[in-house]
């Protein structure tokens, strides 16, 4: 875990609200595993005052890759930023997606929840049978689709809910299909709060390992301001940043 | 060089700066980021007898220069916290203080009690100020009588240093900071956060469960340096001044109005490393200052 | 399209949007900026009868997301300040609102006669809560007794519509507010700025030659905003709020716990053309929120 | 007076803590004259929360150049600026130095504040005699003599506090010499106030005409906040913004 001052080295607007950054950030990349996260100071000035957290897209030292949606404030801010400016990035932190070597895994990504997934299949995919299922609302919300073309993977299936690109309809109209005829032994899943819900009741006892990435408002990072907190199954609080960001689908309660 | 050291007329700190309660974990988050032996002192988020659970989320928000918090006090208990103390005690000389809180008097003196009887735990620090525990915000800290009853009660059952820390959401910190010193408040620590409101205009609700919370950070900097310096003129028992600290110079305005010693608490949430900082940057104010000792400029504010 | 009136019960305003007393000026300085027709009102910075030079500078420092003034209510008297408002009442249509000071009780009540017998002038405003007059801050609104004295004197003298302006430093606003309406306020405003300090440590003296200042802007949003609610839940005439507003939905935010309308200030020094910024969001969200009317939120916060 | 969103055109760094902006700002250099003065939101986010007041050094529709020295947070954060940033600007604000035209004005400049004073002499130089005295600690606090030197000047003082540039000496060591030698008809002043203080008492009853151009902490820069007020002479309060910047020597109640 560091705060690295990194260099911004390529920033691109993707369309819409998505930006891709290429940051070097070599202490950074060095330790970076599928599914840590980093905290991001959005802006030389301390408005705002705390860091934004965001996913990795990708992390080959020197460089990690940030892809973003532009959402409020800070989202805005960063997407300010140039080539040559410099970025404190707070990370890796959290933990990370179980490698699972051998196992057939289904990647289930919504939006921006692409993020830790790319990284698990560029990271992962070349050693075993690798299935991404990525949905979006329009076609404009599913931007990395060329660089995803790139990855190493068995099976690709794409959702949009207006039919703009793949199949129309939400991702998890396809789950159930995919999961059976695909031989699924386990799934990774990152995307809205609504969507993973879904996922964990489609998924239900039929056996399966599935993990989830979620997200919550957090203050620090790494522990220590108990802000980031979800309601277990079992009626206790976990911390997302560091008990997380990714848990047991089953481990958690989903508002439904 | 400048010589940081501290007097508190009971123990002496190598420097001013204490990392506040709930902000520093248990110290151990921030091992990763900074030998934790170069900080005066470490406060222990706040501890209740029993493990709670804390709020609901969302428990923190952001606001101008500022955060909110409705932790509620999320804890494992004073068992649990014993051991982690222990853990801690191994990696670190630096003194740790316990940050004790009680939903009611007796609560108070029981933690109060363990804790003081823990050879690894130098001071205590008594949480009468959190408005995170009642709907509304209530806290003894609000009213001198209760304080005085409270702070009677603990001293009774500690043998260490009781530290009284107090809560700007009242109508007079002066005369609660009376009441404590008198009934044997070894120092006084202020502020706690600020009573605020933050509302979810799509739900028409407050952002919060407990509809309330407490504002920190640089945004209550001046705020929390007037209520200190008035303490200060009417105290006779050390202060610890904390409210919006982040930089070396704030540290030194707190020493300006009469502080013996500080604590940086939201700082460490944005940029952990922030006391190592803060210490480099008190010694080089002080060579640019002039400054020796901070007793040069302890309470020499002239009006 | 959304509909910003807002019915104060003695008068209706087209928007909820009041520029805030001593951060517009006289109303002339925005003339350059926009069209001062789009307001809902206009405050005056604050008048005392005799012309007065104010404090030495300096007046206004920034803190983090606010700023702290002790501007000492510079003016150029209530005679000369009649010329002024007759000449920007031929520039707008705006209602005129006069922001009364007074050293004393009976200097409020001259003044607010003087300004309640011009037909330019709409309603008054008693600024009973300024802290940059008495050293340390001292305020009639700090003291509800005193507060129900001078707002009763002043009712006898005026026949206009009479705002009494509540300062946040008191033990209690809500006991402040509740003596203010039943004294005869026909409206509340809150909250004036937060006594605070700022100290210079190469002088090693206060910043403000009257050692505390006023905060006001963005900072402040939390403090004032549980402040109005807890005002609101009490008055039963209508409380204007401000307090650190910047946008629209801090204006709605303001709504939600009970204002009528707001003021805006600080942020009118370093956005001059706020104010029309901060109408036309508020239009935009209502649209989004599908609110029609102001009245459908208002004091709508569910707890 | 407007509230201008500029575009950075140019952006240098002249070493020591000196930048220059060419920004283009239309609107706002339609009307600028000299002894005007903008305030400067430094940074898209709102820390800081005020702008900041700074000189304009010269104004050619569509353009205009702002030249600063970096000293706190504010500035600092402008250094970061960079051509094709946009940058929101009030202006032009404040009075005028008189143009005088057919006298002999010597301009007094003491390190920044040859802002203002490069301004006139870019705008009234080539129409009748200007003579600069220009003064700094050291060489690196002049970096704009290049750029003078395309200035219409009769004359041209240079003085250093090192003798790193020019003579050895604080620039008030050579004005009476140049006053009188060069049959001096008026002043313009800016500098430090410990300069403006040691011009007035130098410059008192010799029946010139004499304008200082001030500095003071700053609200708003359009007189709603009464913040940036000096002493006169007279014992009243000026404000800097719209009473001036620009002020008869003798008028202002110097310390010395
Ligand atoms: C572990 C983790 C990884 C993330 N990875 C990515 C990523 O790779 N790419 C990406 O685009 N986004 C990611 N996010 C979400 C991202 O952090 C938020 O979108 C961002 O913080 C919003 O900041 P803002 O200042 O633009 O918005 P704000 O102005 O702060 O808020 C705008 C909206 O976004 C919501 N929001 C704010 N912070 C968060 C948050 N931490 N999580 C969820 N919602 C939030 C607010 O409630 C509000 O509705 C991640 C979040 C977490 C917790
Ligand atoms: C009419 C006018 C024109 C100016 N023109 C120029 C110019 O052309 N180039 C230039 O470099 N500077 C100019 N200044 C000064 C410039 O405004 C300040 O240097 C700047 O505001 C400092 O901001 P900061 O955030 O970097 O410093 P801060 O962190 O705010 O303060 C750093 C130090 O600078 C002092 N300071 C802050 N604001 C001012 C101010 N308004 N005036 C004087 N001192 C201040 C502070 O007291 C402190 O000592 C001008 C000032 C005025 C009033
Ligand atoms: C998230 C959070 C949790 C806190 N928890 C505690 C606590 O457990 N006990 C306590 O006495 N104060 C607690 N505080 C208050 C801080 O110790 C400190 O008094 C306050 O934050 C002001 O300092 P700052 O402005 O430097 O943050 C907490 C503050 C924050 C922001
Ligand atoms: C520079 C300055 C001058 C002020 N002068 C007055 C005044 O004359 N009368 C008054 O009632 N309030 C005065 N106020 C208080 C404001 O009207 C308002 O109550 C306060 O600034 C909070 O609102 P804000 O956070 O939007 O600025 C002044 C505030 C500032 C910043
Ligand atoms: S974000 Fe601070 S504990 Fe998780
Ligand atoms: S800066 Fe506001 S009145 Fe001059």
């Amino acid at each position: 875990m560091q705060d690295e001052r990194g260099l911004i080295e390529e920033a691109h607007s993707l369309g819409g609200d998505y930006f891709l950054l290429k940051i070097a950030a070599p202490r950074i990349a060095a330790t970076a595993k599928p599914g840590n996260f980093v905290m991001v100071r959005v802006s030389p000035s301390r408005d705002p005052l705390l860091r934004r957290p965001l996913g990795l897209l990708e992390s080959r030292p020197p460089y990690i890759w940030l892809y973003y949606q532009v959402l409020g404030h800070g989202t805005k801010l960063l997407s300010g930023l140039r080539p040559g400016d410099g970025l404190d990035i707070l990370g890796p932190l959290g933990n990370t997606f179980p490698e699972l070597p051998g196992k057939r895994v289904l990647l289930v990504a919504g939006g921006r929840g692409i993020v830790p997934l790319f990284h698990y299949a560029r990271a992962y995919g070349e050693h075993r049978p690798l299935l991404l299922l990525y949905g979006g609302r329009r076609r404009a919300d599913l931007p990395l689709l060329e660089r995803i073309k790139t990855l190493c993977l068995q099976g690709l299936f794409i959702f949009s809910e207006d039919g703009s690109l793949g199949q129309m309809g939400l991702l998890t109209d396809g789950l159930e299909k995919i999961v059976r005829e695909e031989r699924v032994d386990a799934t990774m899943s990152c995307g809205p709060e609504a969507m993973l819900a879904r996922v964990a009741l489609l998924l239900k006892s039929r056996g399966l390992e599935n993990r989830a990435s979620l997200e919550a408002l957090m203050g620090c990072g790494f522990g220590a301001c108990h802000s980031c907190v979800v309601l277990a199954a079992d009626g206790s609080y976990r911390k997302v940043c560091d008990e997380g960001p990714v848990f047991p689908l089953e481990e958690i309660q989903w508002r439904t | 060089m400048a010589d940081l050291t501290v007097d508190l007329g009971f123990r002496t700190l190598k420097n001013p700066v204490i990392t506040a309660s709930g902000t520093f974990g248990y110290g151990e988050e921030f091992l990763p980021f900074f030998d934790l032996d170069i900080l005066g002192a470490i406060i222990m988020k706040g501890i209740f007898r029993e493990p709670r659970p804390g709020n609901p989320p969302p428990r923190l928000v952001e606001t101008p220069a500022g955060v909110l918090n409705s932790i509620g006090l999320a804890g494992p208990g004073s068992e649990k916290l014993q051991e982690i103390i222990r853990r801690l005690h191994t990696r670190t000389n630096t003194p740790i203080i316990v940050n004790v809180c009680g939903e009611d008097d007796r609560e108070f003196a029981e933690v109060a009690a363990v804790f003081s009887a823990m050879d690894e735990v130098a001071m205590l620090e008594l949480n009468i100020s959190c408005p995170n525990i009642k709907k509304g915000g209530a806290c003894p800290a609000q009213d001198a009588d209760h304080t005085a009853r409270l702070v009677r009660q603990v001293k009774k059952v500690v043998g260490k240093p009781l530290i009284v820390k107090l809560s700007p959401n009242t109508a007079d910190i002066v005369e609660v900071a009376q009441a404590a010193q008198d009934a044997g408040a070894d120092a006084l620590s202020l502020v706690n956060t600020f009573l605020g409101l933050a509302v979810d205009l799509e739900k028409r609700k407050p952002v919060f469960a407990n509809v309330y919370a407490g504002l920190s950070g640089p945004a209550v900097k001046p705020l929390a340096l007037r209520l200190v310096r008035e303490v200060c003129r009417r105290s006779y028992v050390p202060v610890i001044g904390m409210g919006g600290i982040s930089s070396g110079r704030d540290v030194l305005d707190y020493i300006l109005v009469g502080a013996a010693a500080v604590q940086i608490g939201t700082v460490n949430f944005y940029e952990p490393g922030a006391a190592v900082r803060i210490i480099g940057e008190i010694e080089t104010e002080m060579d640019k200052l002039q400054i020796k000792n901070l007793s040069e400029i302890r309470g020499k504010l002239q009006t």
